[in-house]
């Protein structure tokens, strides 16, 4: 049902607004796509709407409407369906988040190494080296945070 | 309307979506979630821009790997800096944070 | 990558500045106990950052001498006018981006020294605070050179992901985790508003670097205009927003600066400030110049909402660190002016005022702030208003310094902080918003009220009981009494002679805009 | 142009000196200890005698003033700045004023200030003082005149502070700083506007382009600049921070509060006078709100007993004169008249310094009396100052009022006119009966008080006669003859083409000189019979039964107040004016401004909730609006 209502969104959105919009002056194909869907409101339109509707109603709503009776049972956050148990926290050793942030860094910044892959044959040497002081810099950080004692379970 | 518009309304619905995580939600982590759903409607709309305009294409595909790479460096802080408060605090609430006012 | 060597120059003093932050860090685990050094290699690392910097010039440049070059006199620029692009034209070393480091280097070798007694309490967290903080300088350096949209990305993400760090770097310190909390979740939020942005740009003129931006926007005509780039440019002016803390992007600025450490909280108010509006300074002067109407009159609205709510909000503050953070809130609007300027006028001078401002800037808030640090650093002080009064008896000097930064602040002849005002003013008159330049100083002329309620309780109330107790960071602080004295001295030296800061600033210029 | 490297040694000797008595005083001071008032005295003295150099070199080249840029401030773009000074007659008035007074107000310190805790500050600042004194007055452009402006402002609100243990002095040195703030706020918009306009600050090109500005502009200048005037010349409804600071040491109150700061107000309108010549609504302004002020804080002074309070308000109704003349279009004669009242306030201040030193700190005149053999010297030389005051020929007081009287009746100001003679007729009663109830009658301070009443030092009482002499001799020697005098020719390059009314002896002229004069001796007459006349009959009682006399003095005020109907209701009516209007009114705007905008920062804080997402919402919704905004702006 979304469909026909940012259609209908559209048609409004697409009605020339800024009226020193000349018609007359197109350039080649593309700026003609361009303009085309530059100069429609369309996008000004679909932020207010979604963004309002999304967050501000939902927000006010839920603070308007509920009745707000607070009693113990209320209060209990649901993140999970049933009241938690103590801290959702406790059975982990801190020390596993520590790992997991690493791991998401290293892991991460490895994606430069694709595209660096495909042009490696053109960036020849110098790239090569460029590569190379990157990987050197993450492995100076893994230095760092092994000397820091990251790396022990304590 | 052409296809690129559409690809942007995707990611507009994607990124108001994470915003409303963001603004609702009360548990630190899922915000920091929110948070990487929002860039993940930046990239959506990066790579659909250098998919379908004409342009340095490119150009959008490697902003998209910065903003990758760089929303990983952003949640390994925001994670650590929960950790952090966990610790002195006992919480991840994020309404919880309100001593200083005014 | 026939130009690498010349992209490394290019970026030559951020690269010095992030290897110095890497070497702090790594000695910071070798070192042991002998701390005290890592405070010496960071300056030692900016110093000569700078001092590439300068070379890069002098050797290329047939000015006569670094005098001449730093007073904007003089014909030659780095590399002919466009200064000196590298990296496929995603950075550029141009006059401009040389006025930045240096004041970057100046901002950051204030805040080593004033961090020294505060830091000297807290010798495990020296490496971190160090390092983070020639981080986020190599960031502001980012932002001053890059002339692309993912360059200013990274350089953004560079500046403000050390920041939280060092805003809740006091561990255990609810407030201070507080602080890294809001200035997170509201920070990593804006950022994505500012990517989308970004994105949008990218999608509006199918570019990422600002000439293309520029040619492509223009090449549009009358459609450039259009929703798409409205949209891009507001959420880019959010993110911006949020850096500098416009209003109403401001709800994090007085909590994370009340929370953070304060020389941080010093760092984060006049350096983060100074990174930000040279970055977009340069996004806005360059790509979105023939947007000018579009983004000037977002930044109007910011600018007036900023410059009265901030205002508004610092006279009931009696906690000083609180309304120094609010009373930042409303320089930012002052600052904003400048832009506009720009903006509406195409006309350098608002764009050099800003320049000048965040050099005046610089020494007036490090200085309050180290005024703040150099209290506690003597005796207990949880920063209150009333915790200061009659402290022209117990600590004279202390007593004259605040009153200077004070004065300097609320913009009254012949210190530095009234020619601020005095050139972005007269730039926003010339840009024919006059109205702007009434509101502004009607709000200047309420600042005076709390600022200089601050030089009353100091001169014409008696001393709380017993206010001499143990200090909070007791102990040797040579280096804050230094940044102060040093801060104090600026804001008297430019003040009575602001010339060769104001012509720099124009210098600088020269090369965005042909002003 | 001969001698101007002597002269421009000396005007840089003259800004200079001040400043480096300020510093140096400032930091050595306290380890000078009793001995701190040297260096500033010595260093005031040479600067009057340059200043007393300068006017003669001024008087010398009357045509074509002094101008010097000594150096350039700040070259930026079209905006030029400079430390530029300007040295033409009315200058030299000025300098004349500020230097001679300063000096002597610094010798009468030594003694005054003697023993007191903060006697080097006391000194740093006042020299601070004369630095910003003579920026003010030797400036050649607004930017300059405004440091000055500020400075002195600075000055005055550290002195009337001074003793600022006492909750009084502090609030009153608030107070003024507050008021003021009004006043320079419309000065600083003033000067904006003026350069928006002229594209300059520097006083020649700003009078330049005088005939240029459109009416309605040169109006809102004139009025601007005019507010600045109002705050710092207490002028009403800015006037109410003047009879406070008088809880500031009387020297100050006597140099910064009577004979030169709160001057200058007038010397800036005067100095603006090319604009405010282009412009007969702002004259009007001026010359109404210093009408209305003149009478004003005339009344008031009729029911003061604190003997500073009253030449206080007396100062506050001179002022109103100076405003009535300049905008009834008798610049010289405003300005004949700040020359003379520097002299003859000043002199009147010190001299109830001298008496409230002789009555161990005392000021309230009801116990006072029978002054005047105990403390001879500062009898007469206040009886000089009070007879200039209230223009008794051939006093100081006399010429310079009465031209203005004159030029408000030639130029057809009848109404300026009546309430002018009717300001002088209360001056006389209220300066008369400051003098009875001190000086004449019998003492009614406590014995112990009685026993210790002394005369003052010399180095107290050689100032009062030596300002005597001018305030005597003043008049006669500048302002012979009336409308010829030569403080006319002098300052006619200043306020050139000023239209002369001819004055004649055996005319208007002599006729409303003499009217005058009348009205100001009946004035001292009813003074004496209300004040003295009936005293001798308690007298002669108290001889036979003490206890009576007691009861009697009461009895006797009780007449003094109710015996004359039309006496009673103007006190009450100038106690109402005194306590209601000033009091509730005036200081309520002035604090309501500072709570109004308390309250908006307390509401504004609301929003401020500290709950983290309540900000991100803040960022959120602000982009949506903004969106919006700049979307309807641009588009639609």
């Amino acid at each position: 049902m979304l469909a026909p209502a940012l259609g209908a969104l559209v048609e409004y959105a697409d009605r020339p607004l800024s009226p020193s919009t000349v018609p007359g002056r197109r350039a080649g194909p593309t700026i003609h796509m361009t303009s085309e869907y530059l100069t429609n409101w369309f996008y000004v339109w679909s932020f207010i709407v979604s963004g309002a509707v999304l967050v501000v109603l939902i927000l006010l709503v839920s603070k308007l409407v509920n009745p707000s009776h607070p009693t113990p049972g209320k209060l209990a956050h649901y993140e999970c369906g049933i009241p938690p148990v103590g801290s959702p926290w406790s059975p982990f050793a801190v020390r596993y988040y520590v790992f997991a942030l690493l791991f998401l860094v290293f892991d991460v910044e490895a994606v430069f190494l694709f595209p660096w892959t495909l042009v490696f044959r053109t960036l020849g040497t110098a790239g090569f080296i460029e590569m190379m002081l990157f990987v050197a810099v993450l492995v100076w950080g893994l230095v760092y945070a092994w000397r820091k004692g990251a790396l022990e379970w304590a | 309307m052409n296809p690129l518009d559409w690809w942007l309304l995707l990611a507009v619905l994607l990124f108001c979506i994470g915003a409303f995580g963001v603004l609702a939600r009360r548990n630190t982590i899922l915000v920091i979630m929110s948070l990487e759903l929002m860039l993940n409607a930046v990239n959506i709309a990066l790579v659909a821009v250098a998919q379908f305009r004409a342009g340095s294409a490119g150009a959008g595909v490697l902003f998209s790997l910065f903003v990758i790479t760089v929303a990983a460096a952003e949640v390994t802080v925001g994670l650590g800096i929960v950790i952090a408060n966990y610790r002195a605090k006992r919480t991840v609430q994020a309404d919880r944070f309100d001593e200083m006012k005014g | 990558m026939a130009d690498a060597n010349n992209s490394v120059l290019v970026i030559l003093p951020g690269i010095v500045i992030a290897c110095t932050a890497l070497l702090v860090f790594m000695a910071d685990t070798f070192v042991g106990r002998r701390k005290e050094i890592l405070p010496w290699i960071a300056a030692a690392g900016l110093v000569a950052a700078a001092a590439v910097a300068a070379a890069q010039w002098l050797d290329v440049d047939e000015l006569g001498s670094l005098w001449d070059l730093v007073t904007g006199r003089g014909s030659a620029v780095f590399g002919g006018r466009e200064g000196e692009a590298g990296f496929a034209g995603m950075v550029a070393l141009d006059k401009f981006a040389f006025y930045c480091t240096l004041l970057f280097c100046v901002i950051g070798v204030l805040t080593i020294m004033l961090s020294d007694a505060y830091m000297k309490k807290r010798r495990d967290a020296m490496g971190e605070f160090y390092g983070l903080l020639l981080l986020v300088i190599a960031g502001m350096f980012g932002m001053a050179v890059s002339t692309d949209l993912i360059a200013l990305f990274i350089a953004f993400e560079l500046m403000s992901l050390p920041t939280y760090v060092l805003a809740g770097f006091l561990r255990g310190d609810v407030r201070s985790g507080e602080a890294a909390v809001k200035y997170f979740v509201n920070g990593a939020f804006s950022s994505a508003v500012l990517v989308f942005g970004l994105a949008l740009l990218y999608a509006a003129s199918g570019q990422t670097n600002y000439a293309g931006i520029a040619e492509a926007m223009s090449g549009l005509g009358a459609d450039a205009e259009s929703g798409l780039t409205v949209v891009a440019l507001v959420f880019v002016a959010v993110g911006f927003g949020f850096k500098i803390a416009a209003v109403p992007f401001h709800g994090w600025a007085p909590d994370v600066y009340e929370g953070a450490p304060t020389p941080v909280t010093a760092f984060m108010s006049v350096g983060i400030k100074a990174g930000a509006f040279v970055g977009f300074l340069k996004l806005f002067t360059i790509a979105a110049v023939g947007l000018g109407d579009i983004w000037t009159a977002a930044l109007t609205v910011l600018a007036v909402l900023t410059m009265v709510v901030g205002n508004a909000l610092a006279l009931p503050q009696r906690n000083l660190k609180r309304m120094l953070a609010y009373s930042s809130i409303a320089h930012a609007g002052y600052l904003l002016l400048g832009l506009i300027a720009t903006g509406a006028s195409l006309d350098s001078a608002g764009s050099s005022a800003v320049l000048f401002y965040l050099g005046a800037y610089t020494f007036m808030n490090i200085g309050a702030f180290g005024i703040l640090v150099w209290i506690r650093n003597r005796r207990a002080f949880r920063y209150g208003l009333d915790e200061v009064a009659g402290l022209a008896r117990t600590m004279p000097w202390t007593a004259i310094g605040m009153a200077l930064f004070m004065v300097s602040l609320t913009g009254i002849p012949p210190l530095v902080g009234f020619w601020g005002k005095f050139y972005l003013f007269t730039a926003i008159v010339d840009a024919g918003m006059t109205w702007l330049a009434i509101v502004a100083v009607v709000m200047s002329a309420v600042s005076a009220y709390y600022y200089l309620r601050v030089v009353w309780y100091l001169y014409f109330r008696e001393a709380p009981e017993g206010a001499e107790v143990v200090a909070d960071d007791a102990g040797p602080a040579l280096g804050s009494a230094v940044a102060v004295t040093l801060a104090a001295l600026g804001v008297l030296a430019l003040g009575l002679y602001p010339s060769p800061l104001i012509s720099a600033a124009q210098g600088a210029l020269r090369v965005l805009i042909g002003g | 142009m001969e001698g101007t490297d002597a002269m421009k040694l000396a005007v840089a000797l003259i800004v200079l000196l001040p400043l480096a008595g300020f510093i140096v005083t400032l930091v050595f001071g306290k380890r000078m200890g009793t001995r701190a008032h040297v260096l500033p005295v010595a260093l005031v003295t040479a600067t009057a005698v340059l200043a007393v150099y300068a006017f003669e070199w001024v008087f010398r080249h009357q045509e074509e003033p002094f101008v010097w840029d000594a150096f350039t401030w700040l070259v930026a773009g079209r905006y030029e700045v400079t430390w530029g000074f300007q040295v033409d007659t009315l200058t030299g008035v000025m300098l004349l004023v500020v230097g001679i007074i300063g000096m002597l107000v610094h010798y009468y310190s030594i003694g005054y200030m003697h023993g007191d805790g903060g006697y080097y500050r006391f000194f740093a600042y006042l020299n601070l003082f004369m630095f910003a004194m003579f920026v003010l007055i030797l400036a050649n452009n607004f930017l300059l005149l405004f440091l000055g402006w500020e400075g002195v402002g600075l000055c005055s609100y550290l002195l009337i502070a001074f003793w600022f243990p006492k909750k009084t002095a502090s609030q009153a040195g608030k107070k003024a700083f507050l008021v003021n703030r009004v006043g320079d706020f419309g000065f600083t918009l003033g000067m904006l506007l003026i350069f928006v306009t002229t594209g300059t600050l520097q006083f020649a090109g700003v009078f330049d382009k005088a005939e240029m500005i459109g009416a309605g502009t040169l109006l809102w200048i004139c009025l601007l600049l005019f507010t600045g005037a109002i705050g710092k010349s207490a002028q009403f409804p800015l006037h109410v921070w003047l009879p406070d600071a008088m809880e500031g040491p009387t020297p100050v109150s006597a140099l910064i509060h009577a004979a030169t700061m709160v001057n200058a107000g007038v010397y800036m309108v005067a100095r603006s006078y090319p604009l405010f010549m282009h412009s007969n609504t702002a004259m009007l302004v001026v010359m109404v709100v210093g009408t209305f002020t003149a009478i004003y804080a005339a009344y008031i002074a009729i029911t003061q007993n604190d003997i500073k309070k009253v030449i206080a308000y007396s100062t506050v109704s001179s002022l109103g004169f100076m405003f009535m003349a300049l905008g009834a279009g008798a610049w010289a004669a405003g300005i004949f008249y700040l020359f003379a009242h520097g002299f003859f306030k000043g002199l009147l201040f010190l001299c109830s310094g001298s008496v409230i030193h002789a009555m161990g700190g005392e000021q309230d005149m009801r116990k006072m009396g029978g002054l005047r053999t105990r403390i001879p010297v500062t009898f007469w030389t206040m009886m000089v100052g009070a007879v200039a005051l209230i223009g008794v020929f051939p006093f100081a007081g006399f010429w310079a009022k009465d031209e203005i009287l004159f030029a408000d009746f030639t130029h057809h100001y009848y109404v300026v006119w009546v309430v002018g003679v009717v300001t002088a007729f209360l001056t006389a009663v209220f300066a008369f009966r400051m003098m009875f109830m001190t000086f004449f009658g019998e003492s009614r301070a406590d014995a112990e008080v009685q026993a210790h009443v002394h005369e003052s030092p010399k180095v107290m009482t050689i100032p009062l006669v030596l300002l005597a002499i001018p305030a005597a001799a003043l008049g006669v020697v500048v302002g012979w003859p009336p409308e010829e005098g030569w403080i006319h020719t002098f300052l006619e390059p200043v306020f050139f083409d000023v239209e002369h009314e001819e004055f004649a002896w055996l005319g208007t002229g002599g006729a409303l000189m003499a009217f005058s004069l009348v009205v100001a001796l009946v004035g001292v007459y009813v003074a004496y019979v209300m004040y003295l006349k009936r005293r001798e009959l308690p007298a002669q009682l108290a001889a036979r039964v003490p206890w009576a006399y007691q009861a009697s003095l009461r009895k006797m005020y009780m007449d003094e107040v109710y015996e004359v109907a039309p006496i009673r209701s103007t006190i009450a009516f100038s106690n109402w004016l005194w306590t209601g209007f000033d009091v509730l009114v005036i200081d309520g705007i002035v604090n309501g401004l500072a709570r109004l905008w308390d309250w908006v920062g307390a509401a504004l804080r609301q929003l401020q909730t500290g709950r983290v997402q309540n900000y991100a919402f803040g960022i959120f919704a602000g982009m949506l609006a903004l969106v919006i905004v700049v979307g309807c702006i641009w588009g639609v």
